[in-house]
């Protein structure tokens, strides 16, 4: 591991040079850009957050993730080292300020941690760290990370949610405040029936109660004080700083001065936006007509608006791979599907290349399970359901259904899902399988999948990182969230072995290992992972797609992006 | 003169009456066979609307689209006109509570936007076309009923009304025989603007992605997922689109036009005095 | 004369409160429309009404007809009290008391065709088996009033005023009536067409023996067609007897005004009386305890003003009036 | 007077209350469960059981639905509008943020439509059956007859891409600035007043030829009067009347459109956050979102039917 | 001769067919006279009324000149037209009810014209409202000034009509049916209140009505109108002695009489008129005419002179002289 303080000038992500760009960074300009939603809670581990990537402007977590998305990319966190299974030690990047000027250091790291934990501050992200103990200080700058078990997706975990790095003095405060009120909440009543009583001796104990409350409520008032809540007023060590922010409408960021990883590396003018803007648009063909009319710099689009601005001259558009998986569930528990000959028979039966270059502009890649090409723990062995539907039918006669088959199902009511539902729709069709998709809200799907109301259901599941988390998610039978109630007992073991398993490459074996199992049983259908589309104005200056295809989010931090004269 | 726009309606609809039986004899090409490979193509030969997002004829897409389109149009009117009417009929003649609960509930449904519950119960119902319908009916009966209240109020009042209740004419044949047709005017050009208003709601609730569902396809279904597309294929959103307001403008002109027929009053004009 | 009245009007009064407001009615104040108002009709004669325009001539019509609910008093026919008979049943009685309407515009459902309009009464009341029957009956109507059978299918507006009435009378004498209530069913009518309607009317009550309720504006008609006429002022009878005694013989002032502004069809003719002519407006409401004629009254006294004369007879012809003139 | 604004208003209160449980039924028994809603819509990932009951339990979501309805009434009344499941914002606070913004179009679009539909609607009536009556009267049904989105997203095309006139989405308070405010809610103020616009239209003109065919007009030109000056003098007043129920009428469309305008043109106003509020089933929004509509919409009939007095001395109240 | 009316057409479009309203008339009225029109209803007095204000609507087809003051109505220009309405040429109208605006007060109304043709002030022409008010004898005019009109009684608010047209002192008033919906004794004192004001401005008046007795007492020359046509033209006491026309004849033999026996049926005129949109060939009173010759059912009738002040139209009377 590298020493403290000094970056690794050797790291690839700190590369900057000709190499990468021959254009000189120039300070300057806001640079606008639109979110479908707006960001919501600002403290990550509120509940809700809508918007991720505005939250990484102002938030920083201690790893990153790099090209395959690993985490090895140390980041507030300047290196680690596993002492033992359940032993973790780890030093901190030093000089780093929160936007309200308190350090980054072990203790506010510590201060973070066990607040999360703690359940009053109802912190969503609790049960990541469920299988953390304790955060020991070491001294200012390194912390021993002590776990119940053996951790294997701590790293991961630490370059995601819980890992973005909030000022503790702001935690502190906002805590005490909402503890005030708590506390002024539950006098009320108390102080009510302390006046209605007429026994002496309760109200004698009712009035040591509030009496007891009070002192406390002044301790936490005093420590409340200038308190601004922290999900409206995020203070993390970004390179912007929330500057406005107008519900539903708009966020407005300002470039941190005393940003550390400019200075780090010797280029104080990093960042080089004067701040962000960014618009909160719903609709997508909105979005598009706003950077057509220059009155955005950057968008990412959906890929079917590909088209509308591969050709045109004013904009730059890349496209590049993204960690999102677009797949069907089945229904395991009940219903035809629970066959594997029917879900054989489905999984020949689609064309994923058509459906890549009908739906998707061509942009994607077929999926041959759940992780990504790119991803550390894809399976390349692997190979996608090869469409063939004479096999399909063969199929489907062997599980008794010669006649055809009717499934239910349903979809989100998104444009892009319709149309991807629809081409399925008549895939399925041609063997016989007649599919008939309801199309849904998110909320309006609950019913469905409480009561196993289906028998297809296609979804997408975004941001592919740590392989824990999507594995557990999707396929542990006590996740909420394993919506096709999937019951493989192979897989769930694979999935608990990977989550104690610490060693990199031994978690590698294990998760190729649980993709085959998957693959093997079809267990749903993997369709295919996207890919993305950003159109940005000529003038944004400063994205390397190769660079950004080798390194990740690791590239996106370390790099910031400038408009060519200063100026949108 | 007036007649002109009356018969351009009626012509309009037939057209599309036309067009709605023949669907399957006129379209050119399947309207659901996809051709993933030919997505989102310009006017050619083959197609000559071009295609949409899953490769389909967009032309035969849009013939097809006539009937689904027509009947949550009338339907819904149809059926919240039967409320409606119904309880207008009822409120306006009785008076009294029987009126004042009607008239209350009526205010208390029309005080919630359209929209709104059309989503709610859209969403209740689950989305599709019976939804779409029994939703925007719910919604659209209190409409009529304000209207034919206030109709019959007037109506009632006249002499002939009287005259049968002098011969002894029972309370419904009152109703159906001597109001209902009396106020028939009013209700046809509601009804007029509502079929068309009823279109515009099916395409913004499927602009909202719960209209109707595939493979049942609407104009205000196309109309919402070509308008994504309005650069590349600009005729997959504008042919649906114009389809829908020359819809509404006929039912429109079909609504003025009868209207004019049934009142021999409308066809004053300025400055001229009442006929005798 | 000890007959049994056909039809007996036993100190009717009506009262309308006066609503306002276009969603949510408010009364705001109540109109005396008819006021104590008694006569009896009998088998076979026609009762002129006369009455200056809104003294509650067509009120009256309504309420004997128990077309709206009185406020207080009953009307009896043929010895039966009407009010408050059970719907059902007053359906029935409703067979034989037909009223032929003031406007003939109004009083005919324009969306209807003329055959129906004559027939309706024979459907609500079941009286026909078959539909050639029907048929028959409708077109016997429509020549007894000579209207031409052939058109039967037209619809009221493609008619004149005169054959509009024509159709109501028709549509009243369908089902037979005893009793025939005619709102000034000739007002809007010139002249030779009233004079049709007017005889028409004669010959249908020698044939049927019907009894006429007759109301009209124009005096020299009421004359023509009546037996007795009543003399109505501000929802009340003033003058109440027989034809030739009333207008040989007018006793209040407000009669004696009507006859003297009689305008009489030849232009060397000349008023009767002028003095009796009237001054000041009508309907204007008079908020005293006296007789409603006082202000326009020529012979007014102070008595007028403060006590209210009622309706005693005059005469032994059974010639009664309201008005302290006659006392001493 | 009193009288009759206190009985009209204690109608309207009854109708509210009607309103209420139809509101409240109709936002608990949409389906599924709000909290999870969110949690999958935000994309977070792993949450776990506990969290979501949790949330759940915050919204009382566990007692009967009548006593939830009692609670509400109570607490709405009270101001305490609850909490939004979605945001965790009070639900009152959201409200006073957006209610001016979506007041302000409000106001633009119905004194736009007022604007257009007014001289649209008096022109076709004096024009009765010439080409420029069918001409208007054609353009006041397409007004009606264009879905919104799709006029929405023509006018952006038109004048943001290609005119650079207007900003194509977002909203300015006007505090930031006037003239940024007015290009701000300058094409979805035209939409959703095109739609009233063509409805008034309509309304004027049928009940101006309804007025303009009655004998007083004729009187009036008897005594002199030229063309306008009836119409100015004579005939507008008592057109106005059936007019004012169909302004009524509007501001119900108007209120119907702002719904898919705000959402097209990205403003943060309260008809978006109604469909959110729909789509997530945050019920203590779709809620007050639909109580305050109704509110709306219910006062709005009542000026209107206040005012007629005013309009119709025939209807005025005698004191 | 104050107004000259020659071949006066008035032609109705309708939906179907072409009304002919008035169909070719002419007469003329002098200073202080008072010329009455009888005729059955629909026989086209109200349009020919309106036509001499140019009130018809615009798809009407008006003919013919109407000299009033040497200028003609039919041809003069808009603004001039507007002059003369209400300050030379004052109408009041058949229904008090509707002839009203009901949304504006009595006094509103009533001083219009004041403010139209004097170019007054609203204070001036309020006062003059008030004297007018009080001329046609409305008790409380001040307080009646405010009033709308269904606050008043339908005598009062013809009397308003009345008022309002002889505000401005018209040389020529024209009443269309003034008090077919009012009782015998309020009619009788409105004309003669009608009268007295002509009398004292020496205007003439045009009265409508299809009461005989009213034409008796008031008019000095009478036209009889038969389905758009003037059938006959006479001085009031002519007419009423020797009728010419049998329908005129008809007419006056229809009216009941008080002093007549009562016992005896009244004798109308049998059949009903034709329809204007489609008039017979021949005479409009062909098919009930009791002295119809060949002649009749072929050619219309001209109107003729049979002495000074009596004209008829009609082949028989021709024949028979
Ligand atoms: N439905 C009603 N509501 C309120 N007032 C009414 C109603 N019907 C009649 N009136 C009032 O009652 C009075 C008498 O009216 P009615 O119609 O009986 O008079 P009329 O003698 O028939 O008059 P006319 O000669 O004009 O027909 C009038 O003042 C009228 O305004
Ligand atoms: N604006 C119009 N359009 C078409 N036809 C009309 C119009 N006005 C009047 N008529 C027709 O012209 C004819 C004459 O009508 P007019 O009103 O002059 O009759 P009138 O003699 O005044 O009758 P009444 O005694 O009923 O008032 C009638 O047949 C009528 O239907
Ligand atoms: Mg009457
Ligand atoms: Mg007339």
């Amino acid at each position: 591991s590298s020493a403290s303080g000094a970056p690794a000038a050797k790291q690839d992500y700190m590369e900057w040079g000709d190499k990468y760009c021959t254009d000189k960074p120039v300070r300057g300009g806001y640079f606008r850009i639109a979110s479908p939603y707006y960001i919501g809670a600002m403290n990550p581990n509120h509940f809700p957050v809508m918007d991720w990537v505005t939250m990484s402007y102002m938030y920083e977590k201690l790893i990153v993730l790099d090209g395959n998305y690993k985490p090895t990319i140390p980041w507030l966190a300047e290196s680690w080292e596993y002492i033992n299974e359940t032993t973790v030690i780890m030093k901190l990047r030093k000089n780093v300020l929160f936007h309200d000027g308190s350090p980054f250091n072990a203790k506010s790291l510590k201060y973070q941690m066990e607040w999360i934990l703690d359940d009053e501050n109802a912190a969503w992200t609790k049960s990541w760290l469920e299988p953390l103990k304790e955060v020991e200080l070491v001294d200012e700058y390194s912390v021993k990370w002590h776990f119940k078990r053996p951790w294997g997706a701590f790293l991961g975990t630490m370059a995601s949610v819980p890992g973005f790095m909030i000022s503790a003095q702001a935690l502190e405060k906002d805590a005490a405040q909402k503890k005030s009120e708590r506390i002024t909440h539950e006098l009320i009543p108390l102080r009510r029936k302390a006046r209605a009583e007429k026994d002496n001796d309760k109200v004698e104990q009712l009035q040591k109660k509030i009496t007891n409350l009070e002192e406390q409520l002044k301790k936490f008032q005093a420590l409340a004080q200038n308190a601004k809540p922290l999900d409206t007023n995020p203070i993390g060590t970004g390179p912007y700083m929330l500057e406005a922010a107008s519900t539903d409408n708009y966020i407005t960021l300002k470039r941190n001065p005393d940003w550390w990883f400019g200075k780090s590396i010797g280029k104080p003018e990093m960042p080089y936006f004067e701040g962000i803007k960014v618009a909160v648009i719903p609709d997508p063909s909105v979005r598009l007509a706003n950077l057509k009319a220059g009155e955005l710099d950057s968008i990412v689009l959906n890929p079917v608006q590909y088209r509308q601005v591969k050709d045109d001259a004013s904009l730059s558009v890349v496209t590049f791979p993204v960690n999102f998986l677009v797949y069907n569930i089945f229904n395991h528990a009940k219903g035809p599907c629970a066959d594997i000959k029917v879900r054989m028979a489905i999984s020949h039966a689609i064309d994923r290349e058509a459906l890549v270059m009908g739906t998707q502009q061509g942009l994607g890649r077929v999926a041959s399970c759940m992780y990504p090409d790119d991803h550390w723990a894809h399976n390349p062995n692997l190979k996608p359901v090869e469409y063939n539907p004479e096999l399909s039918k063969k199929l489907l006669a062997e599980a008794g259904y010669s006649n055809g088959l009717t499934l239910k199902g349903f979809t989100v009511n998104t444009p892009e899902a319709q149309a991807f539902a629809k081409a399925q729709m008549a895939m399925l069709e041609k063997v016989g399988i007649t599919w008939k998709p309801t199309f849904l809200s998110i909320t309006g799907m609950i019913e469905p999948f409480k009561k196993l109301d289906f028998d297809l259901f296609c979804s997408m599941y975004p941001w592919i990182q740590e392989p824990d988390q999507i594995a557990t998610l999707l396929y542990d039978p006590k996740s909420p969230f394993n919506n096709g109630r999937s019951n493989n007992s192979k897989a769930i073991e694979l999935i608990k072995t990977g989550r104690e398993t610490t060693k990199e490459d031994d978690r590698r074996k294990v998760y190729l290992e649980l993709e085959k199992t998957l693959a093997d049983h079809f267990e749903d259908v993997w369709l295919f992972w996207p890919t993305a589309v950003l159109a940005s104005s000529k003038k944004v200056k400063g994205f390397n797609l190769e660079m950004y295809k080798n390194l990740g989010e690791s590239y996106s931090f370390s790099h910031p992006l400038w408009f060519a004269d200063g100026r949108p | 003169m007036k007649n002109r726009t009356l018969y351009l309606g009626l012509i309009i609809i037939a057209a599309l009456l036309v067009v709605m039986a023949a669907a399957p004899q006129i379209a050119p090409h399947d309207p659901e066979a996809q051709d993933l490979y030919h997505v989102l193509e310009g006017p050619s030969e083959k197609h000559l609307l071009g295609t949409d997002d899953v490769g389909r004829d967009l032309l035969s897409r849009v013939i097809t689209g006539t009937r689904p389109t027509l009947l949550i149009g009338v339907l819904s009117t149809l059926f919240s006109g039967i409320i409606g009417v119904g309880l207008g009929l009822v409120a306006g003649y009785k008076g009294g509570a029987i009126d004042m609960a009607v008239m209350r509930v009526t205010d208390a449904f029309m005080s919630l936007p359209v929209l709104v519950v059309t989503l709610a119960l859209v969403a209740i119902f689950g989305s599709g076309m019976q939804s779409v319908i029994i939703a925007i009916t719910l919604v659209n009966w209190t409409g009529f009923a304000r209207i034919v209240r206030g109709e019959v109020l007037h109506t009632r009042e006249f002499v002939y009304v009287e005259a049968a209740r002098a011969m002894g004419a029972s309370g419904l044949r009152i109703i159906f025989y001597h109001l209902l047709p009396n106020v028939m005017g009013p209700i046809i050009v509601t009804a007029s603007i509502a079929i068309g208003g009823n279109i515009m709601i099916e395409s913004a609730v499927s602009f909202l992605g719960l209209g109707a569902q595939p493979p049942l396809s609407t104009w205000g279904n196309e109309l919402r997922i070509g308008y994504a597309y309005l650069e590349v294929v600009p005729l997959f959103s504008i042919a649906p689109g114009l389809l829908i307001t020359l819809t509404v403008l006929a039912f429109n002109f079909i609504g003025d036009g009868l209207r004019d027929a049934f009142d021999p009053r409308i066809s004053q004009t300025f400055n001229k005095s009442k006929e005798k | 004369m000890t007959m049994q009245p056909l039809l007996q009007v036993k100190a009717i009064s009506k009262e309308f409160p006066v609503y306002q407001g276009q969603v949510f009615k408010k009364k705001t104040y109540v109109t005396q429309a008819v006021k104590s108002v008694s006569f009896d009709i009998f088998k076979g004669e026609t009762f002129g009404l006369v009455g200056e325009s809104g003294c509650g001539k067509t009120t009256v019509c309504r309420a004997i007809l128990q077309l709206t609910p009185l406020t207080s008093g009953a009307v009896f026919y043929k010895g039966n009290c009407l009010s408050g008979m059970a719907k059902k049943e007053l359906r029935k009685v409703r067979r034989h008391m037909q009223i032929v309407y003031q406007d003939p515009f109004a009083s005919l459902n324009p969306r209807t065709k003329v055959r129906d309009i004559i027939g309706e009464p024979l459907v609500i009341h079941k009286l026909t088996q078959n539909r050639s029957e029907y048929k028959d009956r409708v077109e016997a109507m429509m020549t007894m009033v000579s209207l031409n059978p052939a058109i039967s299918g037209r619809y009221p507006h493609e008619f004149s005023g005169g054959q509009r009435q024509r159709i109501s009378i028709a549509r009243a004498l369908t089902v037979n009536p005893d009793f025939l209530v005619l709102d000034e069913p000739v007002s809007s009518l010139d002249v030779s067409i009233q004079a049709q309607i007017i005889n028409l009317l004669e010959e249908i009550r020698e044939k049927f023996s019907l009894t006429y309720l007759f109301i009209a504006h124009d005096l020299a008609v009421v004359h023509h067609i009546s037996k007795r006429v009543a003399v109505m002022y501000a929802g009340e009878i003033v003058e109440i007897a027989d034809r030739q005694n009333l207008y040989g013989n007018p006793s209040h002032p407000y009669t004696k005004a009507l006859l003297a502004a009689l305008p009489i069809p030849d232009p060397q003719a000349s008023y009767k009386d002028e003095n009796a002519m009237l001054q000041g407006g009508n309907g204007v409401m008079e908020h005293h305890a006296g007789c409603k004629f006082y202000v326009r009254c020529p012979a007014r006294r102070h008595l007028c003003q403060v006590k209210k004369p009622v309706l005693k007879k005059v005469n032994q012809h059974d010639h009664m009036m309201a008005c302290h003139l006659g006392e001493s | 007077m009193k009288r009759y604004i206190l009985k009209r208003l204690l109608y309207s209160l009854l109708t509210l209350w009607l309103t209420s449980m139809l509101i409240f039924a109709i936002a608990r028994i949409l389906p599924g469960d709000p909290v999870q809603g969110v949690v999958m819509a935000s994309h977070m990932g792993a949450v776990d059981n506990n969290v979501i009951e949790g949330i759940r339990a915050q919204f009382g979501l566990n007692q009967p639905l009548t006593v939830q309805y009692l609670i509400w009434v109570k607490n709405f009344i009270s101001g305490d509008w609850g909490v939004s499941i979605a945001s965790g914002e009070k639900v009152f606070d959201m409200f006073m943020k957006r209610l001016p913004i979506t007041f302000e179009l409000f106001v633009c679009s119905v004194l736009w439509s007022m604007l257009i539909g007014f001289p649209c609607g008096i022109i076709s009536a004096v024009k009765h059956g010439d080409f420029i009556d069918r001409l208007l009267s054609a353009g006041a049904v397409l007004g009606l007859s264009l879905p919104v989105f799709w006029e929405g997203i023509i006018l952006i095309y038109l004048f943001s891409v290609m005119l650079h006139i207007l900003p194509p989405s977002g909203f300015v308070p006007f505090s930031d600035s006037i003239k940024g405010n007015l290009l701000s809610i300058a094409m979805p103020t035209f939409i959703m007043g095109t739609q009233g616009a063509g409805l008034i239209a309509r309304y004027v003109r049928s009940s101006l030829l309804e007025v303009l065919g009655q004998d007083f007009i004729r009187t009036a030109y008897a005594k002199g009067y030229s063309e306008i000056e009836v119409l100015l003098r004579h005939a507008l007043k008592p057109a106005l009347l059936p007019v004012a129920t169909v302004a009524g009428l509007t501001w119900g469309y108007v209120t119907a459109g702002s719904f898919i305008v705000e959402y097209m043109f990205a403003i943060p106003g309260l008809g978006r956050m109604g469909v959110n509020a729909i789509f997530s089933n945050d019920f203590p929004v779709i809620q007050a979102t639909l109580i305050i509509v109704a509110i709306n919409i219910l006062a709005v009939n009542l000026l209107v039917d206040l005012q007629y007095g005013y309009l119709d001395p025939r209807i005025r109240v005698q004191s | 001769m104050l107004l000259q009316v020659s071949n006066l057409r008035t032609y109705f479009k309708t939906r179907s067919s072409l009304v002919k309203a008035v169909d070719d008339i002419s007469f003329e009225l002098d200073q202080g006279q008072t010329l009455s029109i009888v005729g059955e209803s629909g026989s086209g007095k109200t349009a020919a009324a309106l036509s001499l204000m140019r009130l018809i609507p615009g798809s009407a087809q008006l003919s013919g000149k109407i000299m009033f003051e040497d200028q003609d109505i039919v041809t003069m220009g808009r603004k001039a037209l507007f002059g003369l309405r209400g300050d030379k040429i004052a109408m009041v109208f058949q229904d008090p009810m509707t002839a009203l605006n009901p949304v504006l007060t009595i006094g509103e109304q009533l001083i219009e014209p004041y403010l139209i043709h004097r170019k007054m002030n609203r204070k001036q022409a309020f006062n003059l409202g008030i004297a007018l008010l009080q001329k046609v004898r409305i008790q409380d005019a001040e307080k009646r000034m405010h009033c709308y009109p269904h606050e008043l009684s339908g005598g009062m608010r013809q009397r308003v009509m009345i008022a309002m047209a002889i505000a401005l002192h018209p040389p020529l008033i024209i009443a269309d049916e003034p008090t077919t919906a009012l009782d015998v004794s309020i009619a009788a004192e409105l004309l003669e209140l009608l009268k007295s004001i002509t009398r004292e401005q020496g205007s003439a008046l045009l009265l409508i009505t299809h009461n005989l007795g009213i034409v008796a007492r008031y008019a000095d020359k009478v036209m009889i109108m038969y389905a758009g046509k003037i059938v006959e033209k006479a001085s009031k006491v002519n007419l009423y002695q020797k009728p010419q026309h049998p329908y005129t004849q008809g007419l006056l033999a229809s009216v009941p009489k008080i002093s007549a026996d009562t016992g005896k049926k009244l004798t109308p005129i049998p059949g009903n008129p034709p329809d204007l949109a489609t008039p017979p060939k021949g005479c409009a009173f062909y098919d009930r005419c009791p002295f119809k010759i060949t002649q009749c059912g072929r050619n219309v009738p001209k109107l003729t002179k049979l002495n000074d002040d009596h004209e008829v139209a009609c082949f028989a009377k021709e024949a028979g002289r």
